[in-house]
C-alpha cells in the first residue's frame, strides 16, 4: 500500500521540511497559551509584585538553573546524535529527563505545598496567576518528559541515525520551547518588584 | 461603455429615493432625551451611505445578471479581461477617505455627547444604579434616597453610576438611546439628559440569566417642578423613622414573610420581636438588640429561630440594601411594640 | 464482531468505557482523599477528559503513534486501497485528505440540522409575546445552545471544504501530515458530542460568548460546553498546522502564490488566523472551567480577578473568528463565479490579498464587541477605526466580483444561485457593520435584534450560502454523481425568501429597541406581528435546508452518473476522475497558466497526465 | 575536519551559549534585588535570552533558509 504513494510522493516533498515547518508553527500557536497567562498576571496584579507576597527566591532561582541545564544537556543530545556519537546521545539525554523530572517535582511536590506559606493561595490574589502558569508551563515539562524518555528508549534500540533524527531533533526542540517559556515566566513570577 | 448609461442612471434615481426614505422613516424608537438627536442624526447619515452603496451595487448587480445572462444557442465564454489598476485602486482609495472621514465624525459625535467617560459636572444629579438578578435599584445620593423606580426631572442631565452586585447587566432605557453596562467590580458612568416628561423603561441588555427578559423597571421623567416636589415627598419619608422603615420592608419584599401584626408566616414576625430574648433552634437564647436584629438582615443564616427553617432568607441583603435602608428596617421593627 | 471493524462504533463504546471510568477514578481518589465521592462537577469533568481519550484510541487514532513510540517504525501514510465498498471509509480512522473533508461536511450539516432545529423550537416560542411553550430558562438553553453548535458545525464546514479542496487544488497528493489531519478531524467528534450533552446535563444560560460572572454561576451544562469548545479548538488548531504547511510547502510545479486557486489565498488566511487566535477562547474558557471547579478567581472581582478581562481575552479569538467563518466563504464565491460567468476572476491579486489585509485587521478589532464595557475613549476611538477599515478589504471583493459579472456569460446553475445569494446576503451584512461600529450608534443597537441580524446575515452570506454552493458545485467530483437540479433551485429560493423576510424584521424592530436574547418581550413594544414574520422566515429556511437533505441522500445513491468535468472549470481538481483516487494524481500537475483564464482561447491552467480511468 | 571533532566544536558553542545564558540569569537575579522598578531591564535581558535559545538551541533559522537536511 505504501509503494503505491512513495513512487511518486517520497522524491516531491522533503518530509523533513515539512515536520520542521509543522512543529514550528505548532510551537507558535502554544505561545499563545503563555501569552494569555502573562498578559492575565500582568493585568491583575500590574508590573509589580502585590503587597504581603513573599515567593521563595532561592527556590525559583535554583530551579531556572535547572531548567536551563537541561536544556544544555539536551542541545548536546541532539549534536551528538547528528554526529553519530550515540554515547554522549545516550547520556546527554538521560541527564535532560533527570533534570527535567527533577524540575516538575521541584515545582508540584515541593514548591506548591510551600506555596501558601508565602501569601500564595489557589482561589484568590497573586497565587491564581501563580499556580495556573507554574501548572500550565509543568504540563508542558511533563509532556516534553515523557517524550524525552520515548526517544530516550527508542534511541537505545538504534531507532536514529545522523541521516535521520526526526524524533530526536522534534523533542528537543519541544524541550528548548518549554525552557524559553520560562524564560519569561520566572522573571514575571518571582523578580519583578 | 454605452451599457454604463442605463445602470448609472438607475443607481442615481434609485439612490435618491432610498435617501429621502431614509429621511423620512422612523428609524429609532421615539426618543426622550437630549443624546437622542446626536445619536439619531449620526445613525441617519450611515444610512444615507449605506443606501446609496446598497442601490449601487445592487443595481449593478441586477444589471449585469440580466444584461450578461446567457441568451438561448450561445456557447462561448465571456470577455476575457483579468484586471484594472485604475480601477482597483479607486475603489480602495474611496473607501479609505470615507472611512476616515466617518471616523473623525463618529468620533466628534460621541465626544461631543460628553456622555461616556466624563468626570461629573457639579450641576448633575447623581443616581447610583446598581443592578442584580433580577431587578434594579436607584440612589440618589446627594439626597439620601433610594427607590426601585428611577424618576427623573426633565432637562437635567443625569450622572449615572453603573454598578453590578451578582453579574453583568446592560442599563438601558431605549428612548435615551446611550446603554452601558453594569459589571461587578468596576463603576461605569454614563450621562444622560431626559427631555421628554412621561413613562419608559429601563430594560437590561445583558444576558443575566433565567428572568433576563423581565429585568425592567419603570421610568418617570417628571418637570422639574413635579420631580421636585416628589423628592421632597421622598426625603420626608426617608428622614421618618415610622414611613421609611416601611417603605424599605416593602421594597425588599421583608413584609411579604414577616407579619407585622404577630401572624406566623415563613419567618418570625416582627410584632414584639426588638428587646424580647429570642429562643433558637440550638437551644440557645438571645436577646433581640440591635446587632442581633442587624445580623439577623445580613446574615440569615447565623442565628436560626426556633420552628423556622434555614435558607429561607435571602443571603444577599448586606450587598444589596445600604446602611441606611437596614438602620431604617431596625428602626421600623423597634416602633412594632 | 463485525459491528467492531467500524472505527465509530468502537470509538464510542470506547468513549463511554473511558467516561465511566475517569468518573469510577474520580470518586475513588475523592473518597481517599476524605471528600465526598460524587460530585457533579470534577467527576464529570475528568470522566469527559478520560472519555475523549478513549474515544480516539477506539477509533485508532493513536495506533500508529503508539506503535512508533514502542520503537517499532510507523508505516509511512498509509494510503488504503481496498477492495470492496468505499462507505465504511467515512466511519474509519483514515488520513486521506478526500475522505476527511466528506467527514467533515456531513458532520457539520448534522450538526447543522441540531442547532437549527433548536432555533426553530424557540423560535415558536418566540412568535408571540408571553410564554406560551417553554419556560425562560428553556429559552435560555436552547439559544445559548445554538449559537455554539451553529458555530462548531460552521468550523466542521470550514474543515471540510479546506480538507476536500486544497490537496487537489494545489495539486498535491495529500495533506503534509495525513495522520494528524484525520486526528484533527477525529478529536472535534467527541467534542462536539460534549457541546450538545451540555443540553441534557443541566444546559447553560450564558449564551454561546460564556461571559463570567454568569458562566461560574451556570448549571453543570456550561462546563460540558466549556470543554466541548475547548475540544473542538484544539481540532481547529491542528488542522490549520497542517493546511499552512500543505499550502506552503506543497504546490505542484509551477504554482507560484498568485497562481493557486483563490480558495487557497483564503483558506490560507482563514489557518493563519485559526493557528494563532483560537487559543484565546481555549484559554478563555479553561480559565472560567478552572474557576469553576478549583474557585481560582480570574473573573472574581472579589478574589482580586477582573470581569472584563475575559472578554478581551474571548474576544481576541471570537472577532477573527467570524473571519475564519467567512473568509472561506468569500474564497468559494471567487472560485465559482469565474467558473459560472466564463471570465476570469476581476482583480485577481487583489482578491487575494485583501484575504489577507481581512486576516491581519481581524486581530486590531475585538474590543468593537465591548463598547459597553466602559473601555475608555482612547479605546473606544481606536476599535472604532480599526474596525471601519474592514469595510476597505470587503469593498475591493465586492467590487471586484461585481466587474467579474460584467460582460460575462452568466448561466444559473444551483451553485451559482448559491453564490449570487450569499453576494446579496454579505452585501447586507456588510452594509450594516458600520452601524456596530460607531460608538455612539453601537450603544443604541448594541445587544439588540439590529445586531442579530447583521450577525445572521454575515453567517449566511459568508459561509452558509457559499457552503451550500459548494456542496453542490464539488457534490459531483465527491460522489461521481449529480445532484437533482430542480430541488437544489427550490431549496435557494425557499432559502433567500425564508432568510430575509427573517432578517429585515429582526433589523427593524432591532433599531426599534428589542433586545437580544431574551424569552420574552414588552408586549407594548409592538413588536409581535415582526416576531411572527421572523419565525415564519426561519420555519422557510428550516424546509429549504430539509428538501436539501433529501437531494443529496437520494442523489448520492441513486443519482445520475456525473460527466467528468461538469463546469467546464480549468482547476486542477475536475482535471482528476469522480471521485478521485488515493494519492490524487499519478504524476504532479505542471501549472502553465492563471487560474482563470476563461475566454482566451487556447489558455490552460494546468497540465495533468492522462488519469487512469479507472480511477480507483 | 572529521565528525567528532565538528562535535567538539558544536559541544564547545553550547558551552558558550549556556555560560551566556546563565550569566544573564544571574544579572537578572541580581537586577531583581538591587533595582527598583526593574521591568524594563529585565525585558530586555529575557528576550536576549530568548534570542540566544532560538538562534543557537533552535536553530530557528533552519525556518526561512534551508530545504531540510539533517
Amino acid at each position: 500500500m505504501a509503494a503505491h504513494t512513495a513512487a511518486h510522493a517520497a522524491p516531491r516533498f522533503n518530509k523533513l521540511a515539512l515536520n520542521r515547518l509543522g512543529l514550528w508553527l505548532f510551537m507558535l500557536s502554544e505561545t499563545m497559551i503563555f501569552i494569555i497567562l502573562l498578559v492575565t498576571r500582568f493585568v491583575l496584579f500590574g508590573t509589580g509584585m502585590p503587597e504581603g507576597i513573599e515567593v521563595d527566591q532561592l527556590l525559583g532561582l535554583v530551579i531556572t538553573i535547572l531548567l536551563l541545564a537541561s536544556s544544555i544537556s539536551a542541545y548536546r543530545a541532539e549534536t551528538a546524535m547528528a554526529h553519530g556519537n550515540r554515547d554522549a546521545f545516550q547520556r546527554n539525554m538521560l541527564l535532560t529527563i533527570i533534570m527535567g523530572t527533577v524540575f516538575l517535582l521541584a515545582v508540584v511536590a515541593w514548591e506548591w505545598p510551600l506555596a501558601p506559606h508565602h501569601g500564595l493561595h489557589l482561589q484568590e490574589g497573586f497565587g491564581i496567576v501563580f499556580f495556573a502558569m507554574t501548572g500550565m508551563h509543568a504540563f508542558h515539562v511533563l509532556t516534553g518528559v515523557l517524550m524525552l524518555i520515548i526517544v530516550y528508549l527508542n534511541g537505545r534500540n538504534g531507532a536514529y541515525s545522523p541521516e535521520s533524527y526526526w524524533g530526536v531533533e522534534a523533542t528537543v526542540k519541544y524541550w528548548h520551547f518549554v525552557d524559553l517559556v520560562w524564560v519569561f515566566f520566572y522573571p514575571a513570577l518571582y523578580l519583578l518588584n | 461603455m454605452r451599457k454604463l448609461a442605463l445602470p448609472l442612471a438607475l443607481t442615481v434615481i434609485l439612490s435618491v429615493v432610498a435617501v429621502m426614505w431614509v429621511q423620512r422613516a422612523t428609524l429609532t424608537a421615539a426618543p426622550a432625551a437630549a443624546e437622542a438627536a446626536a445619536v439619531d442624526s449620526l445613525l441617519r447619515l450611515e444610512f444615507y451611505i449605506l443606501a446609496v452603496f446598497f442601490v449601487l451595487c445592487m443595481v449593478f448587480f441586477l444589471y449585469s445578471l440580466w444584461a450578461f445572462r446567457r441568451r438561448a444557442g450561445e456557447t462561448g465564454d465571456g470577455a476575457h479581461f483579468h484586471s484594472h489598476t485604475g480601477l482597483e485602486i479607486a475603489w480602495t482609495v474611496v473607501p479609505v477617505i470615507i472611512v476616515v472621514a466617518m471616523g473623525y465624525h463618529g468620533a466628534r459625535v460621541i465626544a461631543d455627547l460628553k456622555a461616556v467617560d466624563v468626570p461629573k459636572s457639579a450641576d448633575d444629579l447623581e443616581v447610583i444604579v446598581t443592578g442584580q438578578q433580577w431587578s434594579w435599584t436607584f440612589e440618589y445620593p446627594e439626597q439620601g434616597v433610594a427607590t426601585t423606580d428611577l424618576v427623573l426631572p426633565s432637562g437635567r442631565s443625569v450622572y449615572f453610576r453603573l454598578r453590578a452586585v451578582d453579574v453583568i447587566h446592560s442599563f438601558w432605557v431605549p428612548e435615551f438611546r446611550l446603554k452601558m453596562d453594569t459589571i461587578p467590580g468596576k463603576e461605569n458612568v454614563l450621562r444622560l439628559t431626559p427631555n421628554q416628561v412621561g413613562e419608559f423603561k429601563v430594560r437590561c441588555a445583558e444576558l443575566c440569566g433565567t428572568r433576563h427578559a423581565y429585568m425592567e423597571s419603570p421610568v418617570r421623567v417628571l418637570e422639574a417642578a413635579d420631580f421636585q416636589a416628589w423628592m421632597d415627598e421622598e426625603v420626608k419619608i426617608a428622614n421618618d423613622p415610622t414611613k421609611a422603615g416601611p417603605k424599605v420592608a416593602g421594597q425588599f419584599g421583608c413584609i411579604g414573610c414577616h407579619s407585622i401584626d404577630g401572624s406566623k408566616l415563613v419567618g418570625p414576625t416582627w410584632k414584639g420581636l426588638a428587646g424580647h430574648d429570642v429562643s433558637l433552634a440550638d437551644g440557645s437564647t438571645v436577646t433581640a438588640d440591635d446587632d442581633y436584629l442587624r445580623e439577623s438582615i445580613v446574615d440569615p443564616s447565623a442565628a436560626i429561630v426556633e420552628g423556622y427553617a434555614d435558607n429561607v432568607m435571602p443571603r444577599d441583603f448586606a450587598t444589596r440594601m445600604t446602611e441606611k435602608q437596614i438602620a431604617d428596617v431596625i428602626a421600623y421593627i423597634k416602633t412594632l411594640k | 464482531m463485525r459491528l467492531f471493524s467500524y472505527g465509530l462504533v468502537r470509538a464510542l463504546v470506547y468513549g463511554v468505557i473511558g467516561l465511566v471510568a475517569g468518573m469510577a477514578v474520580t470518586m475513588a481518589v475523592r473518597a481517599a482523599l476524605g471528600l465526598a465521592a460524587w460530585a457533579a462537577a470534577p467527576v464529570s469533568a475528568t470522566g469527559s477528559i478520560v472519555g475523549t481519550l478513549t474515544f480516539l484510541w477506539g477509533v485508532g487514532a493513536f495506533t500508529d503513534w503508539w506503535s512508533w513510540a514502542r520503537g517499532a517504525h510507523a508505516a509511512e501514510p498509509p494510503h488504503h486501497h481496498r477492495d470492496g465498498p468505499e462507505w465504511p471509509r467515512y466511519l474509519n480512522f483514515d488520513p486521506n485528505h478526500r475522505i476527511i473533508g466528506v467527514q467533515y461536511t456531513v458532520t457539520s450539516v448534522i450538526v447543522m440540522l441540531t442547532g437549527g432545529l433548536l432555533a426553530l423550537t424557540f423560535r415558536l416560542e418566540l412568535a408571540q409575546p408571553g410564554m406560551q411553550i417553554m419556560t425562560t430558562d428553556t429559552y435560555n438553553y436552547l439559544m445559548s445552545a445554538h449559537g455554539i453548535i451553529m458555530i462548531a458545525a460552521i468550523l466542521m464546514g470550514v474543515g471540510g471544504m479546506a480538507n476536500f479542496l486544497i490537496p487537489m487544488m494545489i495539486g498535491a497528493p495529500d495533506m503534509a501530515f495525513p495522520r494528524v489531519n484525520a486526528l484533527s478531524y477525529w478529536i472535534a467528534v467527541p467534542g462536539l458530542i460534549m457541546v450538545v450533552s451540555s443540553l441534557f446535563t443541566g444546559g447553560f444560560d450564558t449564551g454561546w460568548t460564556g461571559y463570567p460572572p454568569l458562566g461560574v454561576k451556570a448549571p453543570l451544562g456550561a462546563q460540558f460546553f466549556y470543554l466541548g469548545v475547548f475540544v473542538v479548538g484544539l481540532s481547529s488548531i491542528i488542522g490549520s498546522v497542517n493546511y499552512i504547511v500543505t499550502i506552503i510547502k506543497m504546490r505542484a510545479p509551477g504554482m507560484t502564490w498568485f497562481r493557486m486557486p483563490i480558495f487557497v489565498w483564503g483558506m490560507f488566511a482563514t489557518a493563519l488566523i485559526q493557528l494563532i487566535a483560537t487559543q484565546f477562547i481555549g484559554m478563555a474558557f479553561l480559565m472560567v472551567v478552572l474557576e469553576r471547579l478549583l474557585g481560582m478567581g480570574f473573573f472574581d472581582p472579589a478574589k482580586g480577578g477582573d470581569v472584563v478581562l475575559f472578554q478581551h481575552i474571548f474576544w481576541f479569538y471570537s472577532h477573527p473568528a467570524v473571519y475564519v467563518f467567512i473568509l472561506p466563504g468569500l474564497g468559494v464565491i471567487s472560485e465559482l463565479l469565474p467558473v459560472f460567468v466564463r471570465k476570469p476572476l476581476f482583480g485577481y491579486k487583489w482578491v487575494a490579498l485583501s484575504s489577507m489585509f481581512i486576516a491581519l485587521v481581524g486581530f486590531l478589532v475585538w474590543a468593537h464587541h465591548m463598547f459597553a464595557t466602559g473601555l475608555g475613549m482612547v479605546l473606544n476611538n481606536a476599535f472604532m477605526v480599526t474596525t471601519l477599515l474592514v469595510a476597505v478589504p470587503t469593498g475591493v471583493k465586492f467590487f471586484s466580483w461585481l466587474a467579474t459579472l460584467w460582460g460575462g456569460k452568466i448561466t444559473f446553475e444551483t451553485p451559482m444561485l448559491f453564490v449570487l445569494g450569499s453576494w446579496v446576503i454579505f452585501l447586507i451584512g456588510g452594509l450594516s457593520g458600520p452601524t456596530n461600529a460607531f460608538i455612539a450608534t453601537d450603544l443604541y443597537v448594541h445587544d439588540t435584534y439590529f445586531v442579530v441580524a447583521h450577525f445572521h446575515h454575515t453567517m449566511f452570506g459568508g459561509f452558509v450560502f457559499p457552503f451550500f454552493a459548494a456542496i453542490y458545485y464539488w457534490f459531483p467530483k465527491a460522489t461521481g454523481r449529480m445532484y437533482s437540479e430542480r430541488l437544489g433551485k427550490i431549496h435557494f429560493w425557499l432559502m433567500l425568501v425564508g432568510f430575509h423576510l427573517m432578517t429585515i424584521a429582526m433589523f427593524w424592530i432591532g433599531l426599534h429597541g428589542m433586545r437580544r436574547r431574551i424569552a420574552d418581550y414588552d408586549p407594548t413594544q409592538g413588536f409581535g406581528p415582526w416576531q411572527t414574520v421572523t419565525t415564519t422566515g426561519a420555519y422557510l429556511v428550516g424546509i429549504g435546508v430539509t428538501i436539501f437533505v433529501i437531494n443529496m441522500i437520494r442523489s448520492a445513491r441513486r443519482g445520475e452518473v456525473a460527466v467528468p468535468n461538469p463546469w467546464r472549470s480549468m482547476s486542477p481538481e475536475w482535471q482528476l476522475p469522480s471521485p478521485p483516487p488515493d494519492g490524487n494524481f499519478e504524476t504532479p500537475p505542471e501549472v502553465i497558466g492563471d487560474p482563470y483564464d476563461y475566454g482566451l482561447a487556447g489558455a490552460s491552467y494546468v497540465r495533468v497526465a492522462a488519469p487512469s480511468a479507472a480511477g480507483h | 575536519m572529521d565528525l567528532q571533532s565538528k562535535l567538539a566544536g558544536k559541544f564547545r558553542l553550547g558551552w558558550i551559549v549556556a555560560g551566556g545564558l546563565t550569566l544573564l540569569t544571574l544579572v537578572e537575579y541580581w537586577v531583581a534585588t538591587a533595582v527598583t522598578g526593574n521591568l524594563p531591564y529585565i525585558l530586555v535581558i529575557a528576550i536576549l535570552k530568548a534570542w540566544l535559545i532560538l538562534k543557537y538551541f533552535m536553530h530557528i533559522s533552519q525556518v526561512w533558509d534551508e530545504e531540510g537536511e539533517h
